[in-house]
């Protein structure tokens, strides 16, 4: 196997920074839930999320010194599933449209929402 | 081969079932020799088994997985698969997966006869289907097969981008692994949202879970959204492989180059990446937003553009040839005539206008046979009939040969002609009898359907042929010398059958796959491998 | 060219017909086509002894351009196609023309029930008609339908009217026709719904004006309303809830 | 390597310039992507279009969450020391990370635990509604990843520690940052947004 080791004989960053940088994201993450601004709590979270995705990919996985075409081969796949979200969304997500309307799902954030309040402790 | 006989297998079963319900269907009410009275329930699960098994047990292990794993070691000149375990692996799986399939004939309630896309609420419970464990073991069965073509696809791919012969380059790759390969990848990139569905499926059935329950904030649509954004590259999935042995076989008995071969690669790409955002067309009338349907009508017409350029290179490719009508030619050509009839009869359903009457009637039931029956029947049987003198290292009889190709080719028109008109009538699929339909009583729509019975007794009685060919031959055959079809691809440079690893040893590859009557040659074929 | 093998019975039947013709028209023509130089390829470059075989790359200017004109010709023909479809789907399924009448359609394991006014002309009141497996209209009256499923995936299909619908249950899906003949039609059930899927037929009943009256007002009044039949109860209670608060 | 000469060639070769081995890794990351981007999409329209999941949400234990959290990324930090030290050929270092690794995994998998048998104590369980569904399968899911992967990196660790296989080592650990990865989106989809 030695052409195996020879390939993989990347660049190795300095990887205990790169974790502890992601465990102050993680803080960062988990501090920004406690806010009570919905939009903060979102932000802080998905934004901390992909960076932290990011840097586990870029500098755990190499990613960055791979060949060019796996990272575009995984971004393929996950553009499929946008494609998916994007003609899936409007018939489950919403729950009326063009000459139909979702009675059941309706009925359930309704009801969902009545007692929402008394679900808290 | 373990899968080329598996699926064999199935397809014996897949048949049997065809020919219950036909008779039901051409017979009404009578007792049908070999298997009883069929009753609405045994007739759903009829239905619903042989569209599962002739898609997943036969389409797929015999074009993907059978000539995958025979043809690509030795079109790419390497000893064996990358992973040779994983292989192993990925066949046993399968195998359990048909054996689990196979069980639920024979639990409490029968098979589950929920049609072979299991919609749900319908088939989530069992007091809708009547047949509880019938429908999760069907799950159970289709989620373990797709994992077995998961490793097996993504073993294909690894090996065909690693372990090519030292000189092979892309543009060098017979056209029949490139479709195999493009195959399994579309395949592993279709089918996992459905692997989750299923799951999520499973619990609704078992533990009570509410996933597609409307009553409990779940939704049906959004099962039959996962199941066709899985079900539509899935014809691509098992139509690519099929093209590729057609493309093979039409280059070595017309003695020609592939009429643009890089042409015909990026038209395939085209389609493979366009066949994952047509699905909905299968949904224009269940439901989703009307709107919708304009997108995916116009995404349907246009992933007809490269599939109909891909036929068109076919049939160019002959122009200029000397066509050697033997039986796999034959096969090969017979895929072509009868998959363009397949190919235009989608467009009455992909334009969403004319979708709306003749969606879910037997219109739909003559197109997609015109397109899976060349696909699974006719191009196997081209594939099986070129490359049996490799696999078994004899020659299959060519008089028989052509009696069972006539034979069940016209049959098979004669089948599902009829449908396209009761189709047109409006006759609706999955409907055990049509007593309680005046309109579809007339005598002219029961004629028909009696025509097409008649006709499936035909092909399959002629199935015979075939049988008697394939094992009387693997005796009595004359032997098959290394290269009987003077064709130039790596696989006939070994003795046939092939041993152990294949190669004495390993070649190198000179030239692409397709160099027939080179001027100033005195053979008029150049084998990869030949240095000069 | 449907019209041969069924009659069309409502309003939008001939446009679909017609856009079946166009259709079949067309790839019918390059089916034709190509089939045609299929066989002669095959017949003129048969075998024959002392006639070699050329060598073509597919990449001679002359000869793909007898792959991209078709190819273009292909891509007019889809757009030809494609056009009149989407007009055709956007009159029966987006567009909605006034309505006069309004009827409710439940599908549920394995029939069709429906809900329509009463002599009052308005929904859910105490004189609603409500009738099992018998659908009566009256002809040129432009009706809205609102399908709902009480258990499983049903479709409610009218061939005669080029009608076809799922119906979802928990979900009510709106859409309209107008009969234009009078007569009884089929209605079919076009998804799979269980067992009983074959069996779950229904009638559309069209009339003339005076005959839907007479039908009114004998099934309005109690006495002679022998026929009239509640809807079956659902198979298991939660579908019945779905149908509470459907009927809301 | 003492276990090649078992090997067909076919495994040896690489055209792509990717040993298969790695290269059959990434592939089936990118089935793994569909699997679980095909849940996570249905999910996350399922919990836009149902804003009363919300008050469900906060019951899970944020806390474990950023605990497990914490957990997979140090030893997805083992994993990826344990790649460095089989590129420097030290394989018995490589084992000791990798066992570490698994063992990051093991807690991970025991702190689920006590989460769900809080949370079924409470009675919340898989068929009591829509984000509990959701939130039970999908964590299992990941969950089912994560034994898998420890199995295969014990495995593999026994053959690096006898500087065997040592390739294997960078592609267990790309499956682990993976199955991180996921994790590290799961975390605000189950446990912060609310």
């Amino acid at each position: 196997m030695e052409h195996t080791t020879a390939e993989s004989h990347v660049h190795h960053p300095n990887y205990v920074k790169i974790w502890a940088i992601l465990v102050v994201l993680l803080i960062v993450s988990v501090l920004g839930s406690m806010s009570s601004i919905r939009g903060v709590v979102l932000a802080a979270a998905f934004g901390v999320a992909v960076v932290k995705a990011y840097l586990v990919a870029k500098n755990f996985m190499h990613i960055n010194v791979e060949k060019r075409w796996v990272p575009y081969l995984l971004i393929v796949c996950l553009a499929f599933m946008v494609i998916l979200f994007a003609a899936v969304s409007p018939d489950v997500m919403r729950h009326s449209g063009l000459h139909w309307e979702n009675n059941a799902a309706k009925q359930a954030v309704e009801s969902g929402m009545k007692n929402a309040p008394a679900k808290h402790e | 081969m373990q899968y080329l006989f598996t699926g064999m297998a199935m397809a014996l079963i897949g048949g049997f079932l065809a020919y219950v319900f036909r008779m039901q269907l051409g017979f009404p009410n009578q007792h049908v020799p070999g298997f009883g009275l069929v009753t609405p329930g045994k007739y759903n699960a009829l239905v619903t088994m042989h569209g599962s098994i002739m898609i997943f047990w036969v389409a797929m292990p015999i074009l993907i997985a059978a000539f995958g794993n025979f043809l690509i070691p030795l079109m790419i000149g390497a000893d064996d698969m990358a992973f040779p375990r994983i292989n192993r692996l990925s066949y046993q799986i399968f195998l359990l997966s048909a054996l689990v399939l196979l069980a639920s004939f024979l639990v409490k309630g029968g098979a589950f006869g929920g049609a072979w896309t299991s919609y749900p609420p319908l088939s989530a419970k069992g007091a809708y289907n009547l047949t509880p464990i019938g429908a999760s073991l069907w799950l159970v069965a289709v989620a373990l097969e797709f994992v077995a073509f998961l490793l097996g696809g993504i073993n294909f791919t690894v090996t065909t981008m690693n372990s090519r012969a030292p000189g092979m380059k892309m543009y060098d790759i017979p056209m029949v692994i490139w479709m195999i390969v493009l195959a399994s990848i579309i395949f592993m990139a279709s089918a996992g949202p459905l692997i989750a569905g299923a799951v999520m499926l499973l619990f609704d059935q078992t533990m009570a879970t509410g996933f597609y329950d409307p009553n409990r904030g779940g939704d049906p649509l959004l099962w039959e959204h996962l199941f066709w954004f899985f079900g539509h590259p899935e014809v691509y999935v098992v139509l690519l492989p099929a093209m590729g042995i057609v493309a093979e076989i039409l280059a070595v008995f017309a003695r020609k180059k592939l009429f643009g071969y890089k042409t015909m690669l990026y038209t395939a790409w085209a389609t493979g990446v366009l066949s994952f955002v047509v699905w909905a067309h299968h949904q224009f009338v269940a439901g989703i937003d009307p709107r919708m349907a304009n997108i995916f009508s116009v995404t349907t017409l246009l992933i007809s553009i490269p599939i109909a350029e891909m036929v068109f290179l076919y049939i160019a490719t002959l122009y200029g040839g000397s066509i050697r009508l033997k039986t796999p030619m034959l096969w090969a050509l017979a895929f072509i005539a009868e998959f363009l009839i397949g190919g235009v009869t989608g467009i009455f359903l992909g334009a969403s206008g004319t979708d709306i009457y003749l969606h879910d009637t037997y219109f739909v039931i003559a197109h997609f046979h015109y397109t899976f029956v060349p696909i699974a029947i006719i191009s196997v049987f081209a594939g099986i009939t070129f490359w049996y003198p490799k696999m078994f290292g004899r020659m299959l009889n060519d008089t028989l040969g052509k009696i069972h190709f006539w034979g069940t080719v016209i049959a098979f028109n004669v089948i599902f002609i009829p449908l396209f008109i009761t189709g047109a009538a409006g006759d609706q699929r999955r409907v055990y009898s049509y007593s309680q339909f005046q309109e579809q009583m007339v005598p002219a729509l029961r004629h028909l359907r009696t025509t097409s019975t008649v006709a499936l007794l035909v092909m399959l009685s002629f199935q015979v042929f075939f049988l008697i060919n394939f094992f009387w031959s693997l005796r009595h055959g004359e032997r098959a010398v290394a290269n009987p079809w003077k064709s130039t691809t790596l696989e006939w440079t070994v003795p046939s059958p092939p041993p152990h690893g294949n190669f004495a040893e390993l070649p190198t590859v000179y030239r692409g796959a397709y160099e027939y009557g080179l001027p100033g040659r005195d053979t008029d074929y150049w084998p990869q491998d030949a240095p000069n | 060219m449907l019209q041969r093998y069924l009659t069309g019975a409502s309003t939008y039947a001939h446009s679909i017909d017609h856009l079946f013709l166009l259709i079949a028209v067309l790839v019918g023509f390059w089916l034709i086509v190509a089939e045609c130089v299929l066989f002669w390829l095959i017949f003129k470059f048969r075998e024959k002894d002392g006639v070699p075989t050329q060598h073509i790359t597919g990449d001679e200017k002359h000869l793909v351009k007898w792959i991209t004109i078709p190819h273009f010709l292909v891509i007019i023909c889809d757009i030809v196609i494609l056009v009149p479809a989407i007009m055709v789907w956007y009159n029966i399924k987006q567009f909605v023309p006034p309505i006069d009448q309004t009827v409710r359609v439940f599908g549920q394991q394995w029939a069709w029930s429906f809900q329509q006014p009463g002599p009052d002309g308005i929904l859910d009141t105490a004189d609603d008609i409500r009738t099992v497996g018998e659908l009566h209209v009256t002809v040129n009256t432009t009706y809205r339908f609102e399908l709902m499923s009480r258990d499983v995936i049903h479709s409610f299909a009218v061939p005669s009217f080029r009608l076809k619908q799922d119906a979802l249950p928990g979900r009510t899906i709106t859409g309209w026709f107008r009969p234009n003949r009078v007569g009884t039609y089929d209605i079919q059930c076009t998804q799979m719904c269980g067992v009983g899927h074959g069996l779950m037929a229904g009638r559309v009943i069209v009339e003339t004006q005076q005959d839907h009256a007479a039908w009114m007002i004998r099934e309005s009044n109690p006495a002679t309303a022998g026929q009239q039949t509640a809807p079956v109860a659902p198979p298991d209670g939660s579908s019945s809830a779905t149908v509470a608060e459907v009927r809301r | 390597m003492s276990t090649a000469a078992a090997k067909p060639i076919a495994n040896t070769r690489s055209a792509t310039g990717i040993p298969s081995a790695k290269l059959i890794t990434w592939w089936v990351i990118a089935s793994e992507i569909v699997i679980f981007g095909g849940l996570l999409v249905i999910y996350i329209m399922h919990r836009l279009g149902h804003p009363e999941w919300g008050a469900e949400a906060a019951h899970t234990n944020t806390l474990a969450g950023a605990l497990n959290t914490f957990v997979l990324l140090t030893s997805s930090l083992c994993a990826v020391l344990a790649h460095k030290a089989a590129d420097a050929h030290d394989g018995p270092r490589a084992a000791k990370l990798l066992r570490f690794t698994a063992l990051g995994g093991l807690i991970f998998l025991c702190i689920k635990g006590f989460e769900w048998t809080t949370d079924i104590h409470e009675g919340f369980v898989l068929s009591s509604g829509g984000f509990w569904s959701y939130y039970y399968t999908i964590a299992g899911l990941h969950g089912l990843h994560v034994l898998a992967g420890m199995i295969i990196m014990l495995i593999v660790a026994a053959d690096a520690a006898k500087n065997q296989e040592l390739q294997r080592v960078e592609c267990i650990g790309l499956y682990w940052h993976f199955v991180d990865i996921v994790w590290i989106f799961l975390f605000p989809l189950l446990y912060i947004a609310r």
